[in-house]
């Protein structure tokens, strides 16, 4: 009995929920004469259907032990022997907590759009759809070719955001998004084909799916070339240092939408990309780079935290601060420690939650005040006590202030990295959680706080239900994920302890000369996936 | 009632209120917003007061841990838990007591703020991160409610965020505690990285059983142990405003006064004294370090003291004198006394409280006056408010009997019975620097007559009921609080057997380590000698400051200084330039570095290296896109050309 | 006693090389496929050629189709002429050319 | 009579593409003399014809005809279909274009249907002179469809820069087809083989005559340093010829040049073969992409971009093998279908012929034509080599033959190449949607036929790079001899 797509489509299965928001919002493209209300609601009705679906699914398998939580059934995608490519996604404890981000973000960004976004609503929102669809998929890809079609898939959708919703230099922004993000992935393109063949090479059968390619073990200096186009691709989507000059004219011309997912998530897919690919691929090679790696997310970190100390403009502080934290993650990354990797996952998570409210919060002044730059703000506490209260906690958030969420990630990672003997990237990093505070202090000095200089914010009315409602959820998870993070870490833990043991006993043992196949590990995948699969092909 | 097994309840409540206050009342019901206000820090102080006593009077284990819950998983498990031990009990105690006081002050002192909701919010908020950084049982959660008592403190200053000033304070001081976090945060990880556990009593216990692991070298020529505790004192050099990183405490004053008297006097400051005591094990293995605290204990207490001596602002003087008063808690720390330390940080919580709240009677019935060049003479219309003023300042100077002087009198016997004569000499200086300027502020504010307008005397009236009693209520503490220590060698020479309580008390949390001398045991002689020697300097700043700015002499001590001693009067009114010094080594030069990265680095380096390259291929292609001439015959001739070429290159 | 096949071959090239060095430096349109014309019969002289050295006929046939090839072309080459004269005026290719860059 | 020379109906039928599209012109061609009031109706019977050519070829027996001068295979099948493919999205755009022009006659609809038959010919023919006569046949056709508007000087500037070079370079090809006839002593691909094999001939000469082959070839498919015509004809000649000249004569011309390299590189001549096509790939990618970066005018920029593309299906003649089949048919399946329907939807919007079609113009257009711009869109970004579109599966093809066969260098090319494409293509989507409207177009027709064009090469794009495998399973069957 074989499945078909349609079968996988329909199915209580992670394809349904990566294909449900492009498949439903095709729609969208033909509602151009419909109300506006009709097409947000539609789009939002979409966004909240996904969110239970994602919700539903993984609910449904919340207790299992091991470290998948579930797999599709493989199904045959481009098939033209020996150059098979095979369709396949699963959903594992990596994976699984920014999946649920993603899902949780999508309605939150949409109706943070409801009025930001003034044309073309049903383009947007069928936009948003795609890229969520694009980052779902990526984020489940088992098959490294499967996630190099969804890693760009994202690319499109993204680009029409910014360069359409966005500010004055929004096509700038948008073409330099673009070319970054491709030169990175063009690299890791001819790396997965080198992969590929070499797998093709030893077998006589290609494949891409990461669970064969795990077993090939490279001389060190393919692992460095291939780590190499990885990492670039990664490092931009992150962004590390040098490369992360996209970022900033990126977020400051995207619309407020576009900024939550980009920070929210995208950006997160670079650091996934990592730990999911980069290390576990080429542990030697991974190995040998650790300290330039660490140095470079060190120097993100503080590099970051400085340029976005002097910006002028809100979003460009927060564009920066992104820089600063995502290093953090790099950093935890590359650590590889149990602890380390786990605080760094949640990072992800955390710095979604709390630089997705702090954009949606400037977008709702920039809704307001049609200005992002500082000077044209100042004592906002007063009009506006709410959002005050909001930026002040979704800022502590980000600061890493003890008992909201982005403590959680920072302490392990720190704890971690130092564990592991980093102790000296550890202790400087630390510079960076003075300086977030510096540098975000002064965004809310600068915005809220101080007597009120012009006479246009004298009056700017606070938050609307619509907009609580929007931040509501994330600022509920910024606390609950603060004071009790038990319940976030604990389902990625089997499978990070499983990856990570998996790197650490390929470091151990030296690259081989010549490329090899080490024999297949237990029931024929990697660790990560070996324990408690949830066979869904055998349900059929 | 079991009020031991309710321990986590203690902070609890406090953040209950503040949640109920902050997100459920709403502005306008002040009734409402006061009983949520006093409520939530009373139960939590019946309740400490209960754990306390039931505590002490043995009915709890020795000492007592309640883990809540696990907040996080695996290698790195952490719990979310409380512990009560004699430390803790003590300041809970002086948390939970004086905090409540400084609650009921602020009804009457807070009562027609428009943010009064909010201040009490935030005010209980900061009553749960102290009680949580107090009851803590692991680094953990000491460092949560380090933080938190941490952004309560920049909430709180900035409380008048509609002004330019307040806010500004609150961020320097959030910035200039986070330095200190960070070292702090270090050093919780190297602890962490070797012990494998933040808490306090597994950490002290391994120590105890393998000091050799804590004296191991770890970087820079520092043992662990040396490493560690630097990092904390770098963190409590921040939290408590030693020397360098100070700065922030005497800015903090923009916040309402109780604040003052609550966070920046008796408790938050404190905490890293208390910090130091309680990982005293590894102080005690690192005397490089708990000299080194030691020293800056003493420098931060001769240095602000002086500053003190200049300053017209009377929170000003206060602020001052508390970073004195810390880095006398820090001399003791550092030589050895920790029970001092302690002591006279719990004497000195109700007198510094005292005397805050009483600058913020006088300051309430002046409309919001602090500058004491415009007051004077005010004893006769504050009748409540002078002698209990009047109270703390005898307690602060070091006058038998009131608390001030068996804490400070402890230390110092600690500091000679080390053998730290210097710091003995810098000590028993400040006492008389402290005698002095705070007798400054009493003759200033309370004695001569009146310097202000008239409108501000027509308006001079005591403070309501809801004010004076946690007056007379913290005068009563400023008294007796001192009796529970009085030093053993007093009793021993009355004849009577030893109620030092004090020490006994905390005698468990006192890790005695082998071959760590600390009883250094002076004789009674010595002892009395020591005591006559620093009453008679407090009285003899007294007494200067008596001559120099006593009855009616007002300010004209201070011209003269001013005139005869420009440079020096200069020097101490501008604090030693410190503020500037930093703005111009650190600030400046950080701030010119941020934008060269970003104007320098990400602008012209990146981006400008992308936009060449950039310009370079889209200028190859315009240069060549001309090779396309639209002629045929060029057409044909790179047809021709072509051809050739490549057979040529084809056959060689 | 015949003429060596090598000297067909070099008279072929060089017509033919004559006929390319005409076509790349005239500027009138039909001197420049006059110039190609004997580029073609060069190539078929060769063709010729050859076919008689290697008692080959498929070589003619190969000319016999050049011919009618070139015939066409000449006609379909010619109309184009007449079409661009008559909007432009001209035949000098150095001056056809509205399409470049 | 010699009984080797009689046609017998097996051989006639074995033409039966051919012949039903020649007929098809023909007869177009009588209809427009004597019924022109059908004119509309001219371009559905040629689709019609197409169709049944389409049809004939897929039933057409394997094997060679005609004593070997033509051949039937699967994989001459494959690439004429996508020659077809390409005539009937020619065929469909175009009567908007035409009528809108005034220049609706059978002419039309007969030159591209001749063409076509000329193209499958190409495909099919093993012979040197068939292959001659083939191409002439399709040049001639093109020349007058690239004049095809003769009220415009840009379009009879653009047939006679295309004859003119045309007829310069075949001469070339004759004088090849003369060397490497002369030095083996054969024009059939089989007979030069065997002939290769047995070490015959001057190698000099042979080298220059396969060279001169070569480069007749690589001037069709507009390689670099042979390239210069192709910028000016697409942008002269009318966009619905163009959108058929751009990839019709593309395949069919690659099929030879496959061909020959074939022939050669496995000879003992072959040497240095694998190189030469490196070279021209490389060349063509990285010029084609440069040139298009600064084009300012939309078909100019796509003449330059198809340029480049060909630069990209060289990739697996550059380690050439039966294997480079696969790739190259992948790619030019796929640029078939975003090539031409760049092209068509060019055709339909840009709404006077004789103007430059700046790409700035585009701006704004595409909340103007929803449909097509959205095509249009998808074609860019197929032509980017973006996944989820046909233009990525074949570069992933391509790349991945460059990468098993040691030519990782020209993938890395390539890769440099495509984001400098990125660029250019991107621009026109961002003028599209991203820019205000800065002219209302004029004189737009936009028709049912441009618009099922239009459809299906976009939709097809994007087919091909979601669901590939029922195209990719034809693909393989097409090769299961090889």
């Amino acid at each position: 009995m074989s499945t078909s797509f349609l079968d996988l489509l329909l199915g209580d299965t992670i394809t349904r929920f990566v294909f449900f928001p492009t498949v439903a919002g095709l729609p969208l493209l033909l509602m151009r004469r419909a109300p506006a209300a009709t097409v947000k609601i539609y789009a939002l009705v979409v966004s909240l259907v996904e969110l239970a679906l994602i919700g539903l699914f993984v609910v449904g398998r919340w207790g299992s032990t091991g470290a998948l939580l579930a797999r599709d059934a493989v199904l045959p995608w481009i098939d033209l022997a020996p150059l098979s490519v095979v369709y396949e996604v699963g959903l594992d404890g990596i994976s699984l907590p920014l999946v649920l981000l993603t899902g949780l973000l999508l309605p939150i960004v949409l109706l943070g759009s409801w009025n930001g976004i003034d044309k073309h609503w049903g383009g947007y929102a069928f936009s948003m759809l795609l890229l969520t669809t694009g980052i779902l998929g990526a984020l489940v890809a088992l098959d490294l070719f499967v996630f190099y079609v969804f890693w760009e898939v994202m690319l499109i959708p993204m680009y029409l955001i910014i360069g359409i919703w966005g500010a004055e230099r929004r096509i700038y922004a948008a073409v330099k998004f673009f070319l970054f993000t491709m030169a990175g992935s063009l690299l890791m393109l001819i790396g997965i084909l080198w992969l590929g063949w070499t797998y093709g090479r030893l077998t006589g059968v290609w494949s891409f799916r990461y669970e064969d390619l795990l077993r090939l073990e490279l001389p060190i200096d393919q692992q460095l070339w291939l780590f190499g186009a990885f990492a670039i691709a990664f490092a931009i989507k992150v962004p590390m240092f040098p490369v992360h000059t996209w970022l900033p004219d990126a977020h400051v011309e995207a619309p407020t939408g576009g900024s939550v997912i980009l920070a929210g998530i995208l950006l997160k897919l670079g650091t996934y990309g990592f730990l999911r690919f980069a290390l576990p691929l080429f542990p030697h090679a991974a190995d040998r780079l650790t300290p330039w790696l660490l140095a470079l997310a060190l120097v993100g970190i503080v590099y970051g935290a400085l340029v976005a100390w002097v910006q002028v403009d809100m979003k460009k502080l927060v564009a920066y601060s992104s820089i600063a934290h995502l290093g953090f993650v790099m950093l935890g990354i590359m650590a590889c420690d149990l602890v380390a990797w786990q605080g760094a996952l949640i990072q992800m998570v955390n710095h979604g939650l709390s630089t997705g409210a702090l954009f949606l919060l400037v977008g709702m002044l920039y809704e307001r005040r049609h200005t992002k730059k500082f000077e044209d703000f100042g004592g906002l506490a007063k009009p506006m006590p709410w959002f005050a209260t909001v930026l002040v906690f979704s800022t502590l958030a980000s600061v890493g202030l003890p008992a909201l969420n982005g403590f959680v990630g920072e302490f392990m990672i720190l704890v971690g990295t130092f564990k592991a003997g980093w102790r000296w990237f550890a202790a400087l990093s630390t510079v960076g959680v003075v300086l977030a505070a510096i540098y975000l202090l002064k965004m809310l000095q600068q915005t809220i706080w101080g007597p009120i200089t012009r006479e246009e914010n004298e009056s700017v009315p606070d938050l609307g239900l619509r907009e609580a409602l929007t931040l509501a959820p994330l600022c509920v998870l910024m606390l609950w994920i603060g004071v009790a993070p038990k319940p976030f870490l604990e389902p990625s833990r089997p499978a990070l302890a499983a990856l990570l043991e998996d790197y650490r006993s390929r470091c151990a043992e030296p690259a081989p000369d010549e490329p090899l196949l080490a024999p297949a590990r237990v029931s024929a995948g990697s660790p990560t996936f070996a324990a408690g699969v949830v066979d869904q092909e055998a349900g059929r | 009632m079991d009020a031991l097994s309710l321990l986590w309840w203690i902070p609890a409540l406090p953040f209950l209120g503040a949640a109920v206050n902050g997100l459920l009342v709403r502005n306008g019901q002040k009734g409402l917003v006061t009983f949520v206000g006093l409520a939530a820090p009373g139960a939590s102080m019946l309740l400490g007061l209960t754990a306390i006593w039931q505590y002490a009077t043995g009915l709890a284990p020795e000492p007592l841990r309640q883990a809540v819950y696990s907040w996080t998983v695996g290698e790195m498990s952490i719990d979310v838990a409380f512990r009560l031990d004699p430390l803790s009990a003590v300041m809970t105690f002086v948390v939970t007591v004086v905090g409540f006081l400084i609650h009921v002050y602020s009804v009457g002192y807070m009562g027609r703020e428009e943010g009064y909701r909010r201040y009490f919010s935030f005010l209980n908020l900061f009553m749960g991160a102290m009680l949580l950084l107090v009851l803590g049982s692991n680094f953990l959660v000491m460092f949560v409610g380090w933080e938190g008592v941490g952004l309560c403190s920049y909430l709180l200053i900035g409380y008048y965020f509609d002004q330019e000033f307040p806010p500004e304070a609150g961020k320097k001081a959030f910035v200039v505690n986070r330095i200190g976090d960070f070292a702090f945060l270090v050093g919780m990880l190297a602890l962490f990285a070797s012990f494998g556990t933040l808490e306090f009593g597994e950490i002290t216990e391994r120590v105890l059983a393998a000091p050799e692991i804590a004296k191991a070298p770890y970087v820079f020529g520092l043992s662990l142990a040396g490493f560690v505790t630097l990092c904390l004192f770098i963190g409590a050099m921040g939290k408590s405003a030693q020397i360098p990183l100070y700065v922030w405490l005497p800015d903090a004053m923009a916040g309402p006064t109780p604040v003052s008297a609550l966070i920046h006097a008796a408790t938050m400051v404190t905490a890293g004294v208390y910090m130091v005591v309680r990982t005293n094990v590894l102080y005690q293995l690192a005397p490089e370090i708990s000299l080194f605290v030691a020293g800056i204990g003493a420098a931060t207490a001769i240095f602000a003291a002086t500053i003190g001596l200049a300053q017209n602002d009377i929170k000003k003087v206060l602020a001052y004198s508390t970073v004195s008063q810390l880095g006398y808690m820090f001399l003791a720390a550092g030589v050895g006394a920790y029970v001092a330390a302690i002591f006279h940080l719990a004497t000195h919580a109700f007198f510094k409280a005292l005397l805050f709240l009483g600058s913020g009677s006088v300051i309430h019935a002046m409309g919001g006056e602090q500058d004491m060049q415009k007051m004077g003479g005010l004893r006769k219309h504050l009748p409540l408010t002078y002698p209990t003023y009047l109270i703390a300042t005898l307690a602060i100077a070091g006058i038998p009997p009131l608390a001030g002087f068996f804490s400070k009198d402890e230390i110092l016997a600690g500091a000679f019975a080390g053998h730290h004569h210097l710091i003995w000499g810098v000590g028993i200086l400040t006492a008389g620097l402290t005698a002095c300027y705070m007798f400054r502020s009493v003759y200033l504010t309370f004695h001569g007559s009146f310097r202000g307008s008239h409108e501000q005397e027509h308006h001079l009236h005591e403070s309501p009921k809801v004010m004076t009693v946690p007056l007379v209520l913290l005068a009563l503490g400023a008294v007796t609080a001192g009796w529970i220590g009085i030093p053993t060698g007093l009793w021993e020479m009355a004849g009577f057997a030893d109620h030092n309580v004090l020490h006994h008390f905390l005698s468990p949390v006192i890790a005695t380590l082998p071959g760590v001398d600390t009883g250094h045991h002076l004789s009674h002689s010595t002892e009395l000698l020591l005591m006559l020697v620093s009453v008679a300097v407090a009285l003899g700043g007294w007494l200067v400051a008596k001559r120099l700015w006593g009855g009616e002499r007002g300010l004209a001590a201070d011209r003269t200084f001013a005139e005869r001693l420009p440079f020096v009067q200069r020097l101490l009114a501008n604090k030693y330039y410190v503020d500037e010094l930093y703005d111009r080594v650190i600030v400046r030069p950080l701030a010119g570095l941020a934008r060269g990265c970003w104007k320098i680095v990400d602008t012209l380096l990146i981006d400008g290296a992308l936009h060449v390259g950039a310009f370079v291929t889209e200028l190859t292609g315009d240069l060549g896109r001309f090779s396309t001439t639209g002629n045929i015959r060029n057409y044909a001739l790179y047809f021709f050309a072509g051809v050739l070429l490549l057979f040529w290159w084809m056959i060689f | 006693m015949s003429v060596p096949i090598s000297w067909y071959l070099l008279l072929a090239a060089a017509l033919f090389a004559i006929g390319a060095i005409g076509a790349l430096t005239r500027r009138n349109g039909i001197a420049i496929f006059l110039s190609i014309e004997l580029m073609l019969n060069a190539a078929n002289l060769t063709l010729a050629a050859y076919s008689r050295l290697l008692g080959d006929r498929a070589g003619q046939m190969v000319v016999f189709f050049v011919l009618a090839v070139a015939a066409a072309e000449a006609a379909v080459g010619l109309a184009l002429f007449i079409g661009i004269f008559r909007l432009r005026r001209t035949i000098d290719v150095n001056r056809i050319n509205l399409l470049r860059w | 009579m010699n009984p080797e020379y009689s046609v017998s109906t097996a051989e006639l039928a074995s033409l039966a593409p051919e012949i039903v599209l020649t007929v098809g012109g023909s007869l177009l061609l009588l209809l427009e003399a004597f019924a022109p009031r059908l004119r509309r109706s001219f371009h559905w019977l040629g689709l019609a014809f197409v169709a049944a050519a389409s049809w004939y070829v897929a039933t057409l027996p394997a094997g060679p005809s005609f004593a070997g001068l033509i051949e039937a295979s699967s994989l001459t099948a494959a690439f004429s279909q996508a020659v077809l493919l390409a005539a009937a999205l020619g065929l469909l755009v175009a009567p908007g274009y035409l009528s809108r022009e005034r220049l609706l006659a059978g002419e039309y609809p007969a030159l591209l249907l001749w063409c076509a038959a000329g193209l499958l010919l190409l495909v099919r023919g093993v012979e040197l002179l068939t292959l001659f006569v083939a191409l002439e046949l399709l040049s001639l056709c093109l020349y007058g469809l690239a004049g095809f508007h003769r009220r415009i000087a840009s379009s009879a500037e653009a047939a006679l820069k295309y004859f003119l070079m045309g007829a310069f370079v075949s001469a070339f090809l004759v004088y090849g087809i003369a060397l490497v006839y002369g030095e083996t002593g054969s024009t059939r691909i089989e007979g030069i083989a065997a002939a290769l094999a047995r070490g015959q001939g001057s190698p000099g000469l042979l080298l220059l005559g396969f060279l001169l082959l070569a480069c007749g070839f690589a001037f069709k498919l507009s390689l670099v340093p042979f390239h210069a015509w192709a910028p000016d004809v697409y942008q002269g000649a009318p966009s619905p010829v163009v959108a058929f000249l751009s990839v019709a004569p593309k395949v069919a011309s690659v099929v030879v040049l496959v061909r020959l390299v074939l022939l050669v590189a496995e000879s003992p001549l072959g040497g240095k073969w694998p190189d030469l096509l490196a070279l021209l790939a490389a060349a063509s990618m990285l010029v084609g992409n440069l040139f298009a970066l600064v084009q300012r005018d939309i078909k100019r920029m796509l003449a330059y971009s198809g340029i480049a593309h060909m630069g990209y299906v060289m990739i697996p003649l550059a380690a050439p093998g039966p294997h480079s089949w696969q790739p190259v048919l992948v790619y030019l399946v796929a640029y078939v279908l975003m090539n031409a329907g760049a092209f068509a939807i060019v055709t339909m919007i840009y709404g006077q012929p004789g103007e430059q079609h700046a790409i700035s113009s585009l701006a704004g257009w595409g909340y103007r034509f929803p449909l097509l711009a959205g095509c249009l869109t998808v074609c860019m970004v197929s032509l980017a080599g973006v996944p989820p579109t046909a233009g990525f599966l074949g570069k992933y093809f391509v790349f991945l033959h460059a990468i098993e066969h040691g030519r990782l260098g020209l993938a890395l090319i390539g890769i440099a190449t495509s984001l400098i494409g990125v660029a250019f293509y991107l621009r026109v989507v961002y003028m599209l949607y991203m820019k205000p409207e800065v002219a209302a177009p004029e004189g737009f027709v936009i028709d049912f036929g441009g618009r099922v064009g239009a459809v299906i090469a976009a939709g097809g794009s994007l087919l091909l790079g979601i669901w590939p495998q029922r195209f990719l399973s034809w693909v393989a069957a097409s090769f299961e001899r090889l």
